[in-house]
């Protein structure tokens, strides 16, 4: 048994950190992801990766719900954990994997219940997730989700869910249209924005965009940090991992206290940048990427040059569309693509209500 | 052939034990629903797959049983002389015009 | 060529294949471990055993009406047949098993990935695994031609499609000189084979981790570890066909041929880190009219070498 | 005449070919496209092996990558193409089973029969130290018009297999009279034009 506790403790000695930052939490995560990297513990990008799930600030209830069902899906050795504002980073992680370490909470909701109080939210408004009622952590003895709304979907349940529906598909068949969600927790994705995507294969064919929660009065952080932020997010997305570390590692520099780290971060960012811009590789895969065919410029490859622009603090953040525009803009567009395209817009947090009205 | 299923035994051996390592060491199997980024699923996700490049699986196919003629051709080339060449890449030629056409039918792109 | 001593005629099969599947793990440690240093540019790691105990330690998961069958058999496939690829590798101047076709047959243990990827990516029944395992469908429709091509031209050059034959055929020049277009198609199209780097949309971020989004302790740790393997089995195959194997001055043919295996994990690691992924909508179009094309000349150009009796 | 290793190979091939002939069953009594199509990979694969006993490692080989590569592309249209592709919803996937047995059994008689009538040769030289070389040999030399001749085939089948499968085809693209600069296309492909 003691062989198993230090086995235990050895393999464990770096977990992966699954981190949910809310809208508003930037600075908060750059300190997190700047001690992780520091320890060499690796961020997780799934629930099936994760050993602590770490989530910073006040999510709202919209994103809470939504933490709740990625908890559920976290295999065991797992633990959960808060992290607030002005909370000491190195501390809270020592004390996640001393938790980790120490085991127990196996509880899980089966997913038939998960289901069985899913459902009604779904069909209520697909926009807005209140996800009051779909407490992860009661299952509210409501085992009956096999039996449950078989009829509303007009097609018959298995498991707890319907099967996808047919629709007219670009090439003149009918194949199935598949109802997915991306967000609000998704790596390399503005956490709290939901996309509810109708997908034919690889494609999607509706698009409808919406925050889990009404964004909170947060403070701005420096416009290049936010910038090399975003285009670590983007370059994460278009599969750069290293030029991602870089431009993440240039933003923690930039926040520094300590001058020699600044300016040492100052001539990172410019490296990277040129090289981003440079690479013919990148704008070759980019080029066009995400731009209707009708319209001219470069697309996503246009917007990293604009985020290589102010992430050396040469230019102002690029503007994040709205969302009904950028929502617009995913239909028809490759899976990929759209998350470029996500990426590159960086939409800001706006009132729930603001941008359905 | 002994070798080889001694391989494959082996490699079997191996995928084994380390399933049976992860019982002994792990909690059983978590009974959980598919990701889909925080949001529980609303359908099953195995579903008719649409999937967009399927106009290149036909130039793929034909042209990939070449290889059959190709490997063993590789091997008698130095003694069947510069015919065995010839023949062989006049194959190659006729398929690439094949290519040629498809490429301009734009079914190497992704509509 | 004639008569070639197997690895498992000289030590037996069983103790043959043991060293066989520990080189491969060795290997497949390697790469892992170069991936890591290199993406962390100098911070600390997680290394690769104490990640496998970690995944070791891990509940596997299971999802509301999974095909449960054929996700096992394609995670258990996936290491199996980047064990099975070692096969016809050879160490130092043997290989386990040897027969008339062995350059098929790592051709072949690459093939059936497609099937055992695929499955991983349609056993959860979840969408990003799903769309995953498609990608690398698409992906393979790009890449398997100009590997088989690039092999055909080792095999073409050496008259034979023994992989001890090709190393022997090296004696006097490595094929890399008369051949550099198919070593550097050859290591791209393992790259992609192993969706890893530059080729990693089977497993990508915008999929938020593709085949493997849904697999977690020894799930994850089978098609981790046989990526890697296969990685790993590329290099020492790209020795073995391209570098002259074992041959080199001073030192003992198997540490020649382990110095230039890590010398070809680290360059392909350092390489392949350096770029962004190569979307596969962009990269089939690229693959069939520029690369195919670039590699049968190169074949074109070995076959009139091979009648003008270069090879010897 | 019977040797050692060929009571060996005999088991080997008979195991493999029962093991083929069940995964072919197989593909008739599973529900789900998935499973349906790598049932059948998994027949041709065990047909492979039975090569690969008979010492055809090239043959064998070369069997188990086709049919791989062509198994997984089946899948993907099997998928596309076929109502409840996973076989969640329970459906029977079989039609006109009658007629489908008469024909079934009708060709295992006509193919049994087959083995036992027709007088296979007997060889008479020694088994060739490289079989591959061997058919390198007759492709290139007296079977030299079948490849040709297959050559042309595939290139009518890419021709007529893209025509019918693209919706838009060069004339959607560079316009009626083939003079445009760029392709028309919703989505770029890797060259520049």
């Amino acid at each position: 048994m003691d062989l198993t506790t230090r086995l235990r403790a050895w393999a464990l000695a770096r977990p992966r950190v699954l981190v949910v930052d809310p809208p508003g939490s930037d600075p908060l995560r750059w300190a997190v992801e700047e001690e992780l990297d520091r320890r060499g513990w690796p961020r997780a990008a799934v629930p099936a990766g994760t050993d602590v799930l770490l989530v910073l600030g006040e999510p709202g209830p919209g994103l809470a719900a939504a933490v709740d069902v990625l908890w559920t899906q976290v295999p065991a050795p797992r633990h959960r954990a808060r992290l607030l504002a002005g909370a000491e980073v190195a501390a809270a992680l020592d004390a996640a994997r001393a938790a980790l370490l120490a085991g127990g909470d196996a509880d899980r909701p089966d997913p038939e219940a998960l289901l069985g109080s899913g459902e009604e939210d779904g069909d209520e408004d697909p926009g807005a997730d209140d996800g009051s009622d779909e407490d992860a952590d009661e299952p509210d003895g409501d085992h009956g989700g096999m039996d449950h709304g078989g009829m509303d979907h007009g097609g018959m349940e298995v498991a707890g869910l319907p099967m996808a529906q047919t629709g007219p598909d670009r090439d003149g068949l009918e194949l199935d249209v598949l109802a997915v969600s991306l967000g609000p927790v998704l790596p390399a994705w503005p956490t709290g924005l939901v996309l509810r995507a109708e997908v034919q294969g690889d494609v999607v064919t509706g698009a409808e965009l919406s925050w889990t929660d009404d964004p909170p009065q947060a403070a701005d952080p420096d416009p290049q940090r936010l910038a090399l932020d975003r285009l670590a997010r983007l370059l994460e997305v278009a599969g750069w991992p290293a030029a991602a570390r870089d431009a993440r590692r240039a933003r923690d520099g930039l926040g520094s206290a300590d001058p020699d780290r600044v300016v040492a971060a100052g001539a990172l960012a410019a490296a990277l940048t040129r090289r981003v811009r440079r690479s013919r590789t990148l704008a070759w895969s980019l080029r066009g990427a995400g731009r209707p065919a009708d319209e001219p410029g470069e697309g996503v490859l246009d917007l990293v040059r604009d985020w290589c622009a102010a992430a050396t603090g040469d230019a102002p953040p690029p503007a994040g569309a709205p969302l009904d525009a950028l929502a617009g803009r995913l239909e028809g567009a490759e899976l990929g693509s759209a998350r470029l395209l996500v990426a590159a817009r960086a939409p800001a947090p706006v009132p729930v209500g603001a941008d359905r009205g | 052939m002994i070798a080889l299923l001694s391989l494959l035994g082996l490699a079997g051996a191996l995928v084994v034990t380390l399933y049976g390592a992860s019982r002994v060491l792990s909690a059983p199997v978590a009974r959980v629903l598919p990701y889909e980024s925080g949001m529980l699923p609303q359908q099953h996700a195995v579903s008719r797959y649409h999937a967009r490049w399927y106009a290149v699986t036909i130039l793929f196919l034909a042209f990939d049983m070449e290889m059959v003629f190709m490997y063993p051709w590789a091997v008698v080339v130095a003694d069947m002389g510069a015919t065995a060449v010839v023949e062989m890449f006049g194959f190659l030629l006729v398929l690439l015009v094949g290519v040629v056409y498809v490429w301009r039918e734009g079914a190497l792109r992704w509509t | 060529m004639g008569e070639t001593a197997t690895l498992a005629d000289a030590w037996g099969a069983v103790p043959a294949a043991l060293v066989v599947v520990a080189v491969a793990l060795a290997l497949g440690w390697a790469v892992t471990a170069t991936d890591r240093a290199v993406l962390a540019g100098g911070g600390p790691v997680p290394g690769p055993g104490r990640d496998a105990a970690r995944l070791l330690l891990e509940q596997r998961r299971t999802t509301p009406a999974p095909d449960r069958l054929l996700w096992r058999l394609g995670c258990a496939g996936v290491a199996v047949l980047a064990l099975a690829s070692w096969a016809v590798v050879p160490l130092g101047s043997r290989s386990l098993w040897s027969t008339s076709a062995d350059l098929v047959w790592f051709n072949a243990a690459e093939a059936v990935l497609w099937a055992a990827v695929w499955l991983v990516g349609w056993g959860p029944n979840a969408f990003a695994a799903l769309t995953g395992g498609y990608r690398f469908l698409a992906q393979g429709l790009a890449y398997e031609l100009p590997l088989m091509f690039a092999l055909i031209t080792a095999g073409l050059a050496a008259g034979s499609l023994r992989t001890t034959d090709v190393v022997a055929a090296q004696a006097g020049l490595w094929f890399v000189v008369t051949m550099p277009v198919a070593f550097v198609v050859f290591l791209a199209a393992a790259a992609a084979f192993a969706f890893w780097g530059p080729f990693d949309a089977p497993a990508g971020t915008d999929v938020a981790g593709g085949v493997t989004s849904e697999l977690s302790g020894v799930d994850r740790l089978l098609v981790s570890a046989g990526r890697a393997v296969f990685l790993g089995a590329a290099a020492a195959m790209a020795v073995a066909l391209f570098l002259g194997g074992g041959a080199g001055p001073w030192l003992p043919g198997p540490v020649w041929q382990l110095v230039k295996t890590l010398a070809v994990v680290a360059l392909l690691v350092r390489a392949g880190r350096r770029l962004p992924l190569l979307r596969p909508d962009r990269a089939v179009e690229v693959a069939w009219v520029v690369v195919i094309p670039v590699v049968l000349l190169q074949a074109l150009v070995v076959a009139v070498l091979v009648l003008a009796g270069f090879y010897g | 005449m019977l040797t050692a290793s060929t009571g060996w190979l005999l088991a080997a091939a008979a195991v493999l070919g029962v093991l083929s002939v069940a995964s072919g069953v197989a593909v008739f009594v599973v529900d789900s496209m998935a499973r349906a199509t790598f049932a059948l990979l998994g027949s041709f694969l065990a047909v492979a092996a039975v090569l690969l006993a008979l010492d055809l490692a090239y043959l064998a080989v070369v069997t188990a990558l086709m049919m791989t590569i062509e198994m997984a592309i089946m899948a993907v249209f099997m998928i596309a193409f076929m109502m409840n592709p996973a076989g969640l919803v329970p459906m029977s996937m079989v039609h006109n089973t009658r007629g489908s047995a008469v024909v079934g059994a009708g060709a295992f008689v006509v193919l049994t029969a087959g083995i036992w009538l027709v007088d296979w040769p007997v060889r008479r030289t020694a088994v060739p130290a490289d079989p591959t070389r061997q058919l390198g040999e007759a492709l290139m030399g007296s079977h030299m018009l079948v490849m040709l001749g297959i050559g042309v085939a595939l290139f009518a089948t890419i021709l007529a297999g893209t025509l019918l499968a693209t919706a838009r085809g060069r004339y959607d693209r560079f316009g009626p009279d083939l003079t445009a600069h760029r392709p028309a296309d919703p989505v770029r492909g890797g060259l520049a034009r």
